[in-house]
């Protein structure tokens, strides 16, 4: 392939124009490469990993230069490529297919330079044959550039860490949820095993006196275990709630859960939990007593 | 290196572990030689910048890390909820025993319930401050009356023990209903 | 709850968090309706008292997270023997051209390069999670479809595409001064 090449670059290469002008650029005839046009071939051995490809080599050589991407002069950068092209292969390098893709476009370019040109239908321009590889070198060095650009943003684990405080989940005990229907299905489940009977089905008002019957254990227990009688009822609980009241004290009564006493007639009635007979009456009246204080 | 400047590098460095990070780890951050005592100190002066703050910095056996303090977990497991534990049968049966029939001793569960009361199920409703010891009834061996705490009300979104579902409308029907269901 | 309340758990969620979180993740830790301006001006607040630490909130394509600030990585660099990744040139014009011209196929990337794709290139990136095929284009072969992740914006710091640096406009100045770079 790359005698195919070769042949192909002596042909074009005679009708270049070699001196008096190697090349135009903007407009001038230039008679010698620039000296900064050539690099040497063991140094772009050296640079042989450095070029991402054939459009990376050809904007290298073409910022060498300092020519204008818009404006490129064909002839010397074409050789420069072979050159490069050419020391590669020379040196047994393994050779990827786009360079030679290359060559053979960068000399089908300068080919088309040289051949008059036809005249452009009126309001067109006349096409220049090095539009294609113009634009593709362009948005190759945007590209480029891009890549460059991100690499330079802060990147997480190189520039940044991410804060992660630990969580340690078992120090949180988490309870279960329980919901409404959750106790209903227990009690079913109970009424189904013990098959009991109608005195365990439970409606509001026996439910509102159990409320109030461990509302008045709970106020005992706070208040000593042993209180006068009026001091349990708050008015404030309304007329339904002073009966409701009422009912479980009676009911306490009954369960033998409290004890009421009343040494004589229209003297105050007092309340005492019923297990309080033994040793704490020792303690009546102190504040040490007050246990949920 | 300045101090301070050490102290927020050692404050960076635990921000970011992944695991906790020993004092010899927290070392080789600086190219001077750091005594386990001014290490310890700066750690110190860190953890108490952030004493008000809802992380802490603390000391696990393989060395230091910030750890999100305890109060605020419950807001972050909302963000990944995992599927909540269950009570099993025996517990919920207890607290639907303690809840309807309130005050109870172990005695009056281990009869409507027939079988003997499992005492874990009383304990984990006690921790959890659900039900607690009202009173003793005065028979032998004065056994304690549980009832449902106010925590137990709120917690299930009740204002009252009336608010529980009522039962007086199960019949035999429903019974039966529910025994197929 | 207060407001000074909600900060201090928005500060501890997103202290804790894996990923970022956005701003209706952080509502779901709250029982009550969260203003997206409310939650936006406790973010600043936080954001303001961090000025001095060394670590920073910021925003990102998928949220809100802390990370810590650039200048005490050469120091937390040292804790991590393994290094993180520094990408080839390959790489990082793969990576442009995906992010770019998203979505590309390897055809497109292959024709903006001129050399055929790396695959490792590829490969390193997807295995970062950041690109990943969006579908495939409706040609002989249907070929695979790339485009950047939002951990890519993440990583980068990025609230969305728009913000990539913008692409420049190549003329000879700026060729020299890539030259001179």
């Amino acid at each position: 392939m790359t005698a195919v090449l070769e042949e192909a670059l002596s042909e074009t290469g005679e009708t270049s124009g070699l001196p008096p002008a190697l090349a135009r650029i903007y407009g001038q005839p230039l008679a010698t490469l620039p000296a900064d046009l050539y690099i040497p071939p063991d140094a772009l051995e050296v640079m042989l990993d450095a070029f991402e490809g054939p459009l990376d080599l050809l904007l290298y050589l073409i910022r060498k230069a300092n020519i204008d991407i818009l404006d490129i002069p064909m002839a010397p950068l074409t050789r420069q490529y072979l050159d490069y092209v050419e020391t590669m292969r020379a040196q047994n390098l393994e050779l990827a297919a786009e360079y030679l893709v290359m060559a053979a476009m960068l000399i089908e370019i300068k080919s088309r330079m040289l051949l008059p040109r036809p005249k452009p239908a009126e309001g067109e321009e006349a096409e220049d044959p090095r539009a294609e590889l113009v634009r593709r070198l362009m948005e190759y060095e945007q590209i480029k550039l891009a890549g460059q650009k991100l690499n330079g943003l802060d990147q997480a684990e190189r520039d940044f860490l991410w804060v992660e405080t630990l969580v340690e989940k078992t120090l949180l005990k988490r309870y279960p949820e329980v919901g409404l229907d959750d106790l209903k299905e227990a009690w079913l489940g109970i009424l189904r095993q013990a098959r009991l009977h109608k005195h365990h089905q439970i409606g509001r008002e026996e439910l509102s006196v159990r409320e109030h019957m461990g509302i008045i254990l709970r106020q005992l227990k706070e208040q000593g275990g042993y209180v006068q009688f009026e001091t349990l009822f708050d008015p404030a609980m309304g007329a339904p709630g002073l009966v409701v009241h009422f009912l479980a004290m009676l009911e306490l009564a009954r369960e033998r859960l409290v004890e009421i006493t009343q040494t004589e007639p229209f003297q105050p009635i007092y309340v005492r939990q019923a297990f309080t007979s033994g040793t704490s009456e020792v303690n009546y009246g102190t504040d040490d007593d007050q246990e949920g204080a | 290196m300045e101090l301070t400047t050490i102290k927020k590098v050692l404050e960076a460095a635990l921000l970011a572990a992944q695991e906790p990070l020993s004092l010899a780890d927290l070392r080789k951050m600086f190219d001077e030689e750091l005594s386990g005592e001014v290490l310890r100190k700066l750690l110190d002066k860190i953890r108490e910048e952030w004493q008000d703050r809802p992380a802490e910095l603390v000391q696990l056996a393989s060395g230091w890390r910030f750890r999100t303090r305890v109060e605020f977990m419950p807001y972050l497991e909302r963000l990944n909820p995992e599927k909540p534990p269950r009570y099993s049968r025996a517990v919920l049966e207890t607290l639907a025993i303690i809840a309807y029939r309130q005050p109870v001793t172990r005695g009056d569960i281990e009869e409507i319930r027939g079988v003997a009361v499992n005492t874990h199920a009383i304990r984990a409703l006690e921790e959890r401050g659900w039900i607690d010891v009202v009173g003793h009834r005065e028979t032998p061996g004065r056994p304690a009356l549980y009832a449902t705490t106010r925590k137990f009300l709120d917690d299930l979104g009740l204002r009252s023990l009336t608010e529980l579902p009522a039962l007086e409308a199960v019949t035999q029907t429903n019974l039966e209903l529910a025994d197929a269901a």
